[in-house]
């Protein structure tokens, strides 16, 4: 089946998905905070369309309240409170390199193929739609979590938890076409609680290790010294 | 009539002990080119020692006092047990003979632990040597023995040497092994030469006279007494299960007769070999006894498979 | 009846456990008591003056002890009741318990077999609890409390008698471990010192090793059968490679805790730092118990032996048996010694439980009721003779505070009853005749003499030199043990603990071992009765007893044929009174020669010290030459030089140290895998949040690409 | 169906009141009464359930059948012996200065949050809300991790924070993906009830299934503790307060595998290939032998207890999916047992640790001398958890043991292994800690231990005999996931 045999809105949204993917691998190479954040913001400003698409094609009004509270959480508040933080501790001006930077963005390559591969079995008894977007939303996931291996700052994991969150918010919205609105505010309650104990926990790291470069958190290990 | 023969073989065997170890003196000297005492000379020395009056060390408790009863009695009773003259006693059915390698082994504990009584370095000595000494020989003469209880299918010696006799003469590999393993406990468990030497009394060779250093009197006498009874026991076991022949198989008082006369005449003799043994070789080093054992203990160990493998194989 | 008297058994031990723990609590018991006279039993000043009396401060630890250690020993009265009656009814009784897993009741079987180890047991109980009021008294309640002595002394117990009831996989599991667990906080007991740590730790870890081994043997059985009771576990029929594997977890479940060599190492370390009364049950029962484990799974759970297992058996029983004594010899601290000494004992039963594996296998299963015989008679007797030595170490560290040999000797004055207790087991543990230990070891030899009738050519040369080691193990036990006695008892005191030592003044310490020590010379000349009783378990268990032939069976002894050996011991014994009355009454009979005492003679050089006897090394010297690659020998000589060149030697320090070979070449390299093991492992864990999520990463993809 | 409301308003109204409260009040004990309250509600459901079986909410939303019910009264009863044992531990705790009033407002609300989102996780029938319910107790207990605010806390808080939030977002796409394949066959509105799913499991993709369990188990077993998703565990428990390590040893853990379980039947009614059991297997054992060999080197003891917490994990987690009746029901037994004795370790190590004045193993000495109680607890209840008789511990590890003998008779040896190995490493430890001299100045502290005589009595009782109510229930649960009943 080829896109243009489908309708406006899995154009719509193959579109997106592909621009949401996109996202995860500008974030994967940017060694700059505030940039990253800016794509980050980027990226929830795009699963705000989505989810409000969907709930204009699907009349699922529901996830209007879904695309609000995404526009807030993830365009609104918590770009602003990491930049707020970046700002504070006077770190938008490090860049940091990633080492391999040409290999992780051949890993995230592989990453998104691998997403297909993995999720080819359902191909038989779905629409590609559903396939392509559940695989960008995986290829998301992990990309993220590829982002918090590879970056060093807290600021950055707390960027990649994030988007792993969008791409799992994305595969909701797109492949079941939101979930129950009870579960949909919970877990944007989770969010909520999540960014407001990571404000908390910048404060605390900060105060602890002046700084907030996570591979300083290493004094619990059970290395042989 | 049967307990009263056994009761009157176990008396003959303890009195004609002393005159054994005075006839093998009597060969040695001879061989020696000394002038012999006479074969009495041991039966004189035992009556004197046990009228003298003891003297004990203030230092001995009553252990040591009690021992040499012990020792002698238990060494009276393995005499019992084994057939001088004639076979089938029933001594022998109540103790067969590891029973009497038990009294024996009896016998030596009471010793050895009065050689620790007083508490001199001689005793202790002569305690360990003797321990070690005997707790290398005993296996290998159970060891022995057990290659012709084995043949005869009995622990019981009367049995054993009935069976031999009634067998006639087989030449079997496995009593030559046993016979030779015999032969060197039995010198190494008496204190003969080469393993110790009973005429000295230089700490660094002497075993059994270190223990009995302190014993006078009448305990003196015990202890000689029944070492003399032991080196009879030994004789007339290996004159006995491996040369039965000549001993008597009925109470008949002719065949007594004969098995009296044949049994000392085969004690003559092995005293004589064992006079010319003492006089060529020399006693050996303490730490030597253990290869001399282990030879021994080797031999008996041959003789059982031999008879296992090449006898009694199926 | 006999089983509600086993039960009582089980049941008053958990009650003098628990009735130790109330040692804290005599407050409450009072107010306890003016209630109950005050509201329920009024005018009845009699009872209420005893019971005040007793209640008092000062009365009150030692009336508790003493309760504590009747109900222990009204438990091993009727262990010895239940025992006896089962044995000489010769029934099987079951019954169930509705405890444990909910379709599986606890499974009670009360059979010959257990009767007997019932009988062990029972007597081992009842000779402690006469000993233990008097010993423990010597413990200071802040340091040692007596609750947790009294209580887990009331659960080992329990735990024993229990392991011989079960009748179920599980419940066997639990009694067995209850066994264990409780054995090890006794071992802990006196934890001020960091060896008696380190032996608890070490134990309670091979416990739990040989446990999950026994387990697992059990689970053997149980997959090819459908439940856990050991009636299911008969039933399953098991390929050989199948049996022999649950036989060798078996046997090393059973082997490490009976203390067979090379696993044995727990045992010279924990039975020495117990008290000992524990170490008493402990090396003289509870290995017992172990043995009875291994009795009831080869010979009753696996319904088909195999030969091969005999001769491992045989192997492992004469390694054990040798190795044992001559390590025993080697050690200067008694109750190491003795515990050496129980490894070697077990050891022989060992070998003779293989020989009588090979006989049942080999289609002889009279002369397999032979090699059980003298296989069980041995266990009983070692239970008796090694508790009485227990007993008596127990006695003389509690007299001379001291366990080191070669700080002791002269005893045999200052301690005329103990000398004597003790210098019976000495001669029963040296197989002496008159006494048990000969008997049994009589019986091993005729079992073992009874090769020829078996085909095989590697048993008939194997069994032999199995023999051959027997003898010389009981040759060497007896050098042992005239060590032991000669350098503990005669001599003169080598320190001057021993020199002011006296004997116990609480005669019911002397009791305890007077007991044993009288039943190990009525057994000794009576061996019939017990072989009464074993003949009936082994009829059980293998379903042929030995012929009953002799009419005058309590007089002799003739367990295969009157005709291929036999022994009186009664006869023995008269005949040896005879010849001693004999003897003593002719060199008596002159008044003139009564004993002179005179100064030992010194060789003119005056005075002997105590320092110049020889010492528990020096004796034993000429074993350390001869067997010196047995041990690893540490041996170190040290000279102070003085004078103008440093040339004269003013004194000369000499250390001998004597050490297990096992720890090197089994134990060290184990210990050091796992560390090692626990090291790398450690390195996962880096501390770095990125490497985290690495992992968890690495294992989304690995499992991804696994399930598609 | 109320009281299953009553228990979840329960901690909630507990929420509110600490939130609001004065700070002065006695607030530990008001925590021990709000639990109990809510152990009596959830006592009251229990009864419910087993006179009426399976009990559904009208709503379909909340779902109580004999598997979850006895882990909501086991949570419960945790719960309130814990916040016994809190109670004197926070105030000592604060005398001591290591804590401010404000911090320990902080401490109760949480712990009554915790408290919530575990009932929750346990009565919801929405995986979804599972889901929340779960990612819930993270937030509730991650700031009471970094509680003491020390350097350590706060890398433990961070990293707990960081890897659970990561990993359950996994569960989060495996439970979008269960929906997924739930909408394939019906309508949207109850595709995410857990009894819709059961019901028409036999419908379902297997091969959706079958990767959503992937992401399940890596999910919820990031929060089980599964090696090598484990890592956080160690840190959070030793860094937090000592009743936070209880409940999250003896509580969160069990819930995370609650989950798993539930996931795990829709698994297998769909798919017949036991993909979900393997994996299980897989995981468990290795945690079982790695956590295992973590023991022997801690030098913390909540660490220590931590790995062990690990180590049980595993075996349950193994016991699980083995499936079959007898290992089913091993594992149920072995959850419960577990719980009970690791909550009462963790009580007697908090004590310990406050009377050495650190978690520094080599620094605690002669307990025993100091404080019989306390070293006797400790000792007594890491034999328990070492799977001595008579301990419910060994029951069920005899159980788990027989399982695998039956049906993987080659892996019985890495069992037995593994058993062996971590004995071997919590005793090293736990020995010279216990037993000894006093050391120098060393005293005793105010401590109620009743939790622990509680806790460890009824594990005695649970080794000795299961009574017939609870072995009833045992069985009810083993049918319901296993398919058959033990034996």
């Amino acid at each position: 089946m080829n896109i243009e045999q489908t309708d406006f809105y899995t154009q719509a949204i193959l579109s997106i998905a592909a621009l949401i993917g996109l996202m995860s691998f500008l974030m994967l190479g940017q060694s700059r905070l505030l940039r990253l954040i800016f794509v980050f913001a980027l990226q929830g400003f795009l699963l705000t369309l989505t989810t409000s698409l969907a709930a204009h094609s699907l009349h699922n009004p529901h996830l209007y309240i879904s695309a609000a509270l995404t526009l807030i959480l993830k365009v609104i508040f918590i770009p602003w409170m990491l930049r707020r933080e970046v700002l504070h501790m006077n770190i938008h001006r490090d860049v940091q390199t990633l080492k391999n930077k040409t290999f992780i963005m051949l890993g995230g390559a592989s990453l998104m193929v691998f997403s297909y591969y993995v999720l080819h079995p359902i191909v038989q008894t779905t629409a590609p739609v559903m396939l392509n977007a559940l695989a960008v939303s995986l290829s998301v996931v992990l990309l993220g979590m590829l982002l918090m291996i590879s970056h060093r700052q807290a600021v950055a994991h707390v960027v990649g938890f994030m988007s792993i969150e969008n791409g799992l918010f994305f595969a909701a919205i797109v492949a079941t076409k939101g979930m129950p609105m009870v579960v949909e505010l919970g877990i944007a309650f989770d969010v909520l609680v999540a960014a407001v104990l990571f404000g908390i926990f910048f404060l605390h790291i900060r105060s602890s290790i002046d700084s907030l470069d996570v591979d300083l958190l290493n004094r619990l290990n059970e290395i042989e010294k | 009539m049967n307990w009263l023969i056994a009761i009157l073989q176990g008396a003959l065997f303890i009195i004609l002990a002393p005159l054994l170890a005075g006839w093998l003196k009597y060969c040695k000297c001879h061989l020696q080119n000394r002038k012999a005492p006479s074969l009495l000379q041991p039966y004189r020395d035992l009556i004197k020692l046990s009228n003298k009056q003891p003297v004990v060390s203030d230092q001995a408790s009553w252990l040591f006092i009690t021992a040499p009863y012990l020792i002698f009695s238990a060494t009276a009773l393995a005499a019992t047990v084994v057939p001088l003259v004639v076979v089938d006693l029933p001594t022998s059915a109540s103790a067969d003979v590891i029973v009497m390698v038990g009294f024996f082994a009896f016998a030596r504990f009471f010793l050895a632990l009065a050689g620790l009584d007083i508490g001199t370095a001689f005793g202790g000595m002569g305690s360990s040597r003797e321990m070690t000494i005997s707790s290398l020989a005993e296996p290998a003469m159970l060891m022995a023995i057990f290659t012709l209880t084995m043949t005869a299918s009995t622990t019981n010696l009367s049995g054993a040497i009935a069976h031999v006799l009634n067998e006639g003469l087989v030449l079997r590999p496995s009593f030559v092994f046993a016979l030779f393993a015999l032969i060197l406990v039995a010198v190494a468990e008496t204190g003969r030469i080469p393993v110790d030497n009973p005429s000295t009394h230089l700490e660094l060779t002497m075993i059994h006279e270190a223990m009995i250093l302190e014993y006078s009197g009448r305990y003196l006498a015990l202890i000689e007494w029944a070492s003399q009874l032991k080196l009879m026991l030994y004789g007339v076991l290996i004159a006995n299960i491996f040369f039965p022949w000549g001993i008597s198989e009925t109470l008949n008082p002719k065949d007594l007769g004969y098995g009296l006369l044949a049994i000392l005449g085969k004690l003559a003799l092995l005293a004589i070999f064992l006079a010319i043994a003492e006089t060529l070789v020399a006693k050996m080093r303490l730490f030597r006894v253990q290869e001399y054992l282990s030879f021994a203990y080797l031999l008996g160990l041959l003789g059982m498979l031999s008879h296992i493998i090449l006898e009694a194989s199926r | 009846m006999i089983l509600f008297s086993a039960y009582l058994a089980v049941l008053l031990s958990f009650a003098s456990g628990l009735l130790a723990l109330i040692v804290n609590q005599r407050h409450l018991l009072q107010s306890l008591s003016d209630y109950s006279f005050n509201k329920l039993f009024k005018n009845q000043p009699q009872p209420q003056a005893w019971v005040n009396m007793n209640l008092e401060i000062q009365h009150f630890p030692a009336f508790l002890r003493q309760a504590v250690f009747i109900l222990l020993g009204l438990s091993g009265l009727f262990a010895v009741i239940a025992g006896l009656a089962v044995l000489i009814s010769n029934q099987v009784i079951t019954d169930q318990i509705p405890l444990g897993l909910p379709w599986l009741p606890w499974h009670i079987r009360f059979d010959c077999l257990s009767g007997f180890f019932f009988l062990i047991i029972g007597i081992g109980v009842f000779a402690v609890s006469l000993y233990g009021p008097g010993y423990v008294r010597s413990y200071k309640e802040n340091q040692h409390p007596f609750a947790s002595l009294g209580l887990f002394t009331g659960l080992f117990v329990a735990g024993m008698l229990l392991v011989l009831l079960a009748d179920d996989a599980f419940m066997f599991m639990i009694a067995w471990e209850l066994m264990s667990v409780a054995s090890y906080f006794l071992v802990a007991f006196q934890h001020e010192h960091a060896a008696n740590r380190r032996a608890a730790f070490l134990y309670l870890l091979m416990a739990e090793v040989g446990a999950l081994a026994i387990i697992l043997a059990f689970g053997v059985l149980a997959s090819f059968s459908d439940g856990f009771t050991f009636d299911a576990l008969r039933e399953s029929r098991l390929s050989v490679t199948w049996s022999s594997i649950a036989f060798v977890l078996a046997l090393l479940g059973f082997g490490m805790k009976a203390g067979i060599a090379p696993i044995h190492v727990w045992l010279p370390e924990a039975h020495p730092v117990a008290p000992s009364h524990i170490s008493a049950l402990m090396s003289g029962v509870m290995l017992k118990v172990a043995i009875y484990g291994l009795i009831r799974f080869c010979f009753d759970l696996l319904s088909e032996v195999q030969w091969q297992w005999g001769v491992v058996l045989i192997i492992l029983g004469t390694v054990s048996a040798l190795a044992g004594i001559l390590y025993a010899m080697m050690q200067p601290n008694l109750k190491r010694l003795l515990a050496y000494s129980s490894v070697e004992n077990i050891g022989i039963i060992f070998m003779v439980l293989g020989l009588t594996m090979i006989f049942m296998a080999t289609g002889h299963p009279q002369l397999a009721a032979l090699g059980l015989l003298a296989a069980l008679f041995h266990a009983f007797n070692h239970a008796l003779f090694k508790n009485l030595l227990f007993l008596g170490a127990g006695i003389l560290q509690h007299q001379t505070h001291e366990l080191n040999i070669d700080m002791m000797g002269g005893l045999i004055k200052k301690m005329p009853q103990t000398s004597l207790l003790f210098l019976v087991g000495c001669m029963s543990i040296s197989s002496l005749p008159l006494f048990n230990g000969f008997v049994s070891e009589w019986l091993a030899f005729q079992t073992a003499l009874q090769v020829d009738v078996l085909d095989n050519g590697v048993l008939r040369s194997l069994i032999p030199v199995a023999a051959a080691a027997l003898a010389l193990t009981a040759a060497l036990a007896a050098a042992c043990f005239v060590k032991v006695f000669g350098l503990i008892f005669l001599g003169q005191p080598r320190s001057h603990h021993s020199e002011k030592a006296h004997e116990v003044q609480n005669k019911f310490m002397l009791a305890g071992p007077a007991l044993l020590a009288g039943l190990c010379f009525f057994i000794g000349i009576f061996p019939s009765t017990i072989i009464y009783l074993i003949n009936n378990a082994s009829g059980q268990l293998l379903g042929q007893t030995l012929p009953n032939n002799n009419l005058l069976s309590w007089l002799w002894l003739a367990p295969v044929s009157a005709h291929q050996a036999s022994y009186s011991p009664p006869l023995v014994l008269i005949a040896a009174l005879i010849a001693a009355g004999i003897c003593y009454s002719y060199f008596r009979r002159n008044p003139l020669t009564t004993v002179r005492r005179a100064e030992t003679w010194d060789c003119g050089f005056g005075g002997l010290t105590p320092r110049m006897q020889y010492t528990s090394s020096s004796f034993t010297m000429p074993f350390r030459r001869i067997f010196e690659k047995v041990w690893i020998i540490d041996e170190q000589i040290h000279k102070d030089m003085k004078g103008a060149m440093n040339q004269d030697v003013s004194a000369v320090h000499y250390q001998l140290h004597i050490h297990d070979h096992s720890w090197p070449h089994i134990y060290s390299p184990i210990a050091q895998a796992v560390n090692d093991l626990a090291r790398q492992v450690g390195r996962i864990q880096t501390g770095n949040i990125r490497t985290y999520l690495g992992y968890s990463f690495a294992t989304l993809l690995i499992l991804l690409w696994l399930i598609s | 169906m109320i009281a299953a409301y009553f228990v979840l308003l329960i901690p909630l109204a507990g929420i509110i009141f600490f939130a609001i409260a004065n700070s002065k009040m006695d607030m530990g004990k008001i925590n021990v009464y709000f639990n109990a309250i809510c152990l009596l509600a959830t006592l009251w459901l229990a009864i419910n359930v087993l006179n009426q079986g399976t009990i559904l909410s009208t709503s379909k939303a909340f779902l109580v059948d004999s598997f979850n019910v006895y882990l909501i009264v086991l949570t419960a009863f945790i719960g309130l012996t814990t916040s016994i044992f809190s109670a004197p531990y926070m105030a000592h705790e604060k005398e001591i200065g290591k804590l401010t009033d404000r911090r320990l407002k902080l401490y109760y609300t949480m712990y009554q949050g915790f408290m919530l989102a575990m009932y929750l996780v346990l009565t919801t029938n929405n995986l979804g809300i599972m889901w929340v319910a779960m990612e819930g107790a993270t937030l509730a207990t991650v700031l009471l991790v970094s509680l003491y605010r020390t350097p350590e806390s706060i890398e433990a808080a961070w990293k707990y924070f960081i890897l659970c939030g990561v990993g359950i977002a996994q569960a989060l796409f495996g439970t979008i993906l269960l929906y997924y394949a739930a909408m394939q066959i019906g309508d949207g509105s109850n595709a995410l009830l857990w009894s819709v799913l059961y019901e028409n499991a036999q419908q379902l993709n297997p091969e959706i299934l079958e990767i959503a369990f992937v992401f399940l188990l890596i999910g919820y077993g990031t929060k089980i503790g599964l090696v090598p998703l484990h890592n956080w565990l160690p840190d959070a428990h030793s860094e937090g307060p000592t009743p936070m390590s209880a409940v999250l040893s003896g509580l969160l853990l069990n819930d995370a595998l609650y989950a798993v379980v539930r996931n795990k039947m829709l698994v297998d009614g769909t798919t017949h290939s036991n993909i979900a059991g393997y994996l299980m297997m897989g995981f468990g054992l290795l945690s079982f032998l790695v956590g295992a060999l973590f023991l022997h080197r801690q030098k913390d003891i909540k660490r220590l207890f931590s790995y062990s917490s690990i180590e049980h994990m595993g075996m349950m987690t193994f016991a699980f999916g083995i499936g079959g009746s007898l290992a089913t029901y091993a594992a149920l037994l072995h959850m419960t047992v577990h719980s009970l004795t690791k909550s009462a370790i963790f009580v007697t190590v908090g004590h310990a640790a406050q009377i050495a004045g650190t978690q520094r193993i080599e620094k605690i000495r002669g307990l025993i001398r100091t404080q019989p109680q306390v070293g006797w607890g400790l000792l007594i209840g890491t034999l328990a958890i070492a799977g001595f008789p008579p301990f419910g511990v060994f029951t069920s590890e005899f159980l788990v043991l027989l399982a695998t003998m039956h049906s993987y008779p080659w892996l019985a040896p890495l069992v037995l292994l593994g058993i062996g190995i971590a004995f071997a490493g919590l005793f090293r430890h736990i020995q010279p800690i216990v037993y000894g001299e006093r050391p120098e100045g060393q005293l005793p502290v105010k401590a109620n231990l009743w939790p622990v005589i509680i806790h460890l009595g009824l594990v005695l009782w649970l080794g000795l005999s299961i009574p017939g109510f609870l072995a009833h229930w045992f069985s009810q649960a083993t049918v319901l996931i296993s398919g058959s009943a033990p034996l």
